[in-house]
């Protein structure tokens, strides 16, 4: 468990990983496995950004599971941010890039140093390094392995991958590592970074997954009504009829309705015409 | 027949924020008008506009309807030249390659500081707005186009809290805060056009939107404006300007107020 | 005009960089144009890295061409360095990668700068950026105005492009820009990074490109054969044939002989099997 | 049937090498025999090794018979799981993913630093070798195998020009030089297999090869050897080793001599 603030010297980051089990092993477990590799209070870091590639289920299975603590970390947060909040599983989010000089987004970020440039004597601005004790990552596809690609926007989700001392990854297929050898272009993170992998159709629902889905709007604005309106009674709601009650995540999609599903995936695959 | 006269704000900034881009030009823009105004001079005047997002895109080529609701989202790869990750399309900002930097603001000031974070003390605001995003190191590394509504509060002698720095505090604050490049270009809004003084860095008018008084203008501002000595009224909208744009968007989701 | 280990301060590189012309333009030039871009004694970084997508053509250009004192840089260089210092067209040739503590690599390396990480004490090493003058890099594909598409390994060439003041590609084919647009994924290279583009099918010849050919190595034998038996007159005799007297690249690849290309082009290929 | 008696020293160095090799573990892999000694394990009894490559290759599954001449070639990514470039697979080196580096080497002296610079005087050098390409990067980052011809001018007290760091000057001075992890854990020749001294560092032979005598490996070694309190003796190649070595390399590129 570490601060988010806290710098982890190199040997020590060394020595973590070494304690891990790197090897080459099925890492496919269930959501609710998945969950439990992530413990209170640790620091979590969110693949995709904003509406795009979130791991929704594995966040929804977060709140289900009444974590505690989390520090999460993503480059811009959306509803995924509501509810990690609202739900009282986070008590931080630290948000996207850097600030640069003059700007008071500097003041408020003690954490970073400026040095002189050894090599040209210029200013810089360091931020310091960001090793999340977990990343959750969701992709179009990977191996039971963990070798995992991802189609379109990238977004931070390699650098995090590497960075973070445990990786889960979701996936909308779990695919033959012979599929993964035929294209390994498109493969963007390896299976040794990668520590349990869950296959869930849908996973990032409703924010989109690029080439499967885009976000499902009228359960998005039908959201955002219900918590503007009311955003303590309005979340609650929503955990409630949404999260808490339900048997499992195809429940959640069932309730987003299998019209909206269907429209998205129909305009999420629109992006490969022409 | 379109009626030119009949138009909402939004419609304003959006085609007098394109009008400001040049064909051939290297632009950033944010999600919103930028990204609306950048894609109408592109399908207007400048088919070679290269458009960037921070989601990590290069060449971006919007199909009208189908706006991204943010610059993450896959519409926006749509018919692009690359897709790269957002560090690597930011770092592009940092090495030079982007001519203009276009977003929208919540609030600015004289010298064009622009906040997106805190209303009020930011350690214990009044009102929490939206954060940065790529807002800061677009306006760090470019020379920056603002598009935003103009109330006497958004547009203030200092901004509650500097998000993406403009000129400081006016003259060369700016270099010597660290950023040796770039800056505030223009501000455009619903009654005028502004730029900024070469020395003192101060706000000034540069032309009045049609049927737009220099009182109406100093009246909605909380500080004072400059007044350029050739100051010019902009060419109201055309019908071909409207037309396209609400091609673009259809479903008003960027032009609606 | 850079010396190789000066490092240029960040106001300079915008300065050259806002000098430069990069609006959207066509930029298809001929060999002997884009070697005219090179001017004696600049530093120049080199893509691919041993016997994979060398820009060759260029670099057999510049040898036509007499260039003088090129700086060179290069992952690791293979035949390309034999001939760039063999004809007297560069006299320095840095290549690859960096040394850490303890090795006799950084005592030589006095532009190495040791300092101690501000967020954890711990040593660092900070070597020094390089920004050539000008970059050559050889693609499969791009479009007329430089957006380029590499497949498989692309080495340092995505940094080299994006560090150096200048960038000439060859290509293998050019390309629409309609045909760019349909993969957007697979662009490596921005066409703003980009100042010239000369297509010339087997542009690196003899050796390979990915998924193309292979490399060429009846030449390559025959070739190392000539020059290890007569350092001097092999490599004169070498450029003689090979280089100074031809009336262009085709003919050089004549001189490789169809036979020898076919069979690398079908090796070349059949990294796409299976 | 194949005659386990003969086989050359090429031969010998990729089997006893292959033998270090485990299921399961990473290893960042040179080209010729450490390539070939890693395919070799992966096809003999570790089918889960994941080889990597300096030109940006994770998983390689090298065909039999197509060897790439370098670790910078197509043939390098035929059926890998993963393509990147090279600067992102030496920070996989640095971030501690690989278990094993495993390289050859021209000259190696008793703390297991290895020289691929220069013979003699480094300004004024009698013999330019091949230069570092990758090798500081492995050497510095992990636990390294080198298989290497075994000969009197290779195995030298101190290597005229440190290019990939072992232990440096023994102790703990590699930790001193800013190299915290890693280090040299085996060395594999025709004569015998090595590792190191846990407190000195030393150079130590772990195991002779078979017909090998104490004597003749110190005759062909610049330097006083330790030798192992249990000695032992390698196994001889198997037929099934030797089969399948000749196999991966019909053409004996890379185990002729």
């Amino acid at each position: 468990m570490v601060a988010q603030d806290a710098v982890q010297p190199y040997k020590e980051l060394r020595q973590n990983l070494a304690r891990r089990d790197r090897s080459l092993r099925e890492k496919v477990v269930t959501l609710e496995e998945a969950a439990s590799f992530v413990r209170d209070g640790a620091s979590v870091g969110i693949g995709g950004s904003t509406m795009s590639r979130t791991p929704m289920a594995l966040i929804w299975q977060l709140i289900r599971a009444r974590k505690k603590e989390l520090s999460c970390s993503r480059c811009i947060i959306s509803t995924d941010g509501d509810l990690l909040l609202g739900s009282g599983v986070s008590n931080h989010i630290v948000s996207s890039w850097f600030a640069q000089g003059g700007s008071d987004v500097g003041k408020k970020r003690l954490e970073a140093k400026e040095i002189d440039c050894p090599f040209t004597g210029e200013k810089l601005l360091l931020v310091p390094a960001l090793n999340p004790d977990v990343a959750l990552i969701h992709v179009q596809r990977c191996d039971a392995y963990g070798n995992a690609q991802i189609d379109g926007l990238q977004f931070m989700d390699i650098d995090l991958a590497m960075a973070a001392n445990r990786v889960i990854l979701t996936t909308e297929r779990i695919v033959s590592n012979d599929q993964i050898r035929r294209s390994p272009d498109q493969t963007k993170i390896p299976f040794f970074c990668v520590d349990a992998v869950v296959e869930v159709p849908f996973g990032s629902a409703p924010h989109e997954c690029y080439g499967v889905y885009e976000p499902m709007m009228n359960h998005l604005e039908t959201y955002v009504k219900q918590v503007n309106g009311d955003p303590v009674g309005g979340m609650k709601k929503y955990l409630d009829q949404h999260v808490y009650g339900l048997k499992n995540w195809n429940e959640f999609l069932s309730l987003i309705g299998i019209d909206e599903i269907v429209a998205a995936s129909r305009r999420g695959r629109s992006i490969f015409d022409d | 027949m379109t009626d030119t006269t009949r138009h909402t704000a939004s419609e304003m900034l959006a085609i007098l924020s394109a009008r400001q881009l040049k064909e051939g030009q290297v632009v950033f823009a944010g999600v919103g008008v930028p990204l609306l105004a950048a894609t109408l001079a592109q399908r207007l005047r400048c088919p070679g506009l290269t458009i960037l997002f921070e989601g990590g895109v290069i060449g971006a080529f919007v199909e009208p309807g189908k706006l991204p609701p943010s610059t993450n989202d896959q519409r926006c790869t749509k018919r692009a030249n690359m897709v790269l990750g957002s560090a690597e399309v930011l770092l592009l900002l940092q090495r030079g390659y982007v001519d203009i930097g276009f977003m929208g603001g919540a609030q600015i000031d004289k010298y064009g500081n622009l906040n997106s974070s805190f209303i009020g003390d930011s350690d214990n605001p009044k009102t929490r707005l939206p954060g940065t995003g790529g807002g800061n190191d677009i306006s760090s590394l470019t020379n920056m186009i603002v598009a935003m509504k103009h109330e006497k509060r958004r547009f203030v002698e200092h901004v509650d809290f500097i998000t993406s720095p403009g000129f400081i505090r006016g003259g060369k604050s700016r270099a010597e805060s660290g950023l040796p490049e770039g800056g505030m270009f223009r501000v455009i809004t619903e009654l005028a056009v502004f730029s900024f003084d070469e020395t003192s860095r101060l706000m000034k008018v540069l032309a009045l939107n049609p049927g737009i008084t220099r009182d109406q203008v100093q009246d909605n501002t909380g500080f004072d404006l400059i007044f350029d000595d050739q100051l010019g009224v902009t060419e109201p909208p055309t019908e071909h300007e409207l037309t396209t744009l609400r091609m673009l968007d259809p479903d008003r989701l960027f032009i609606a107020g």
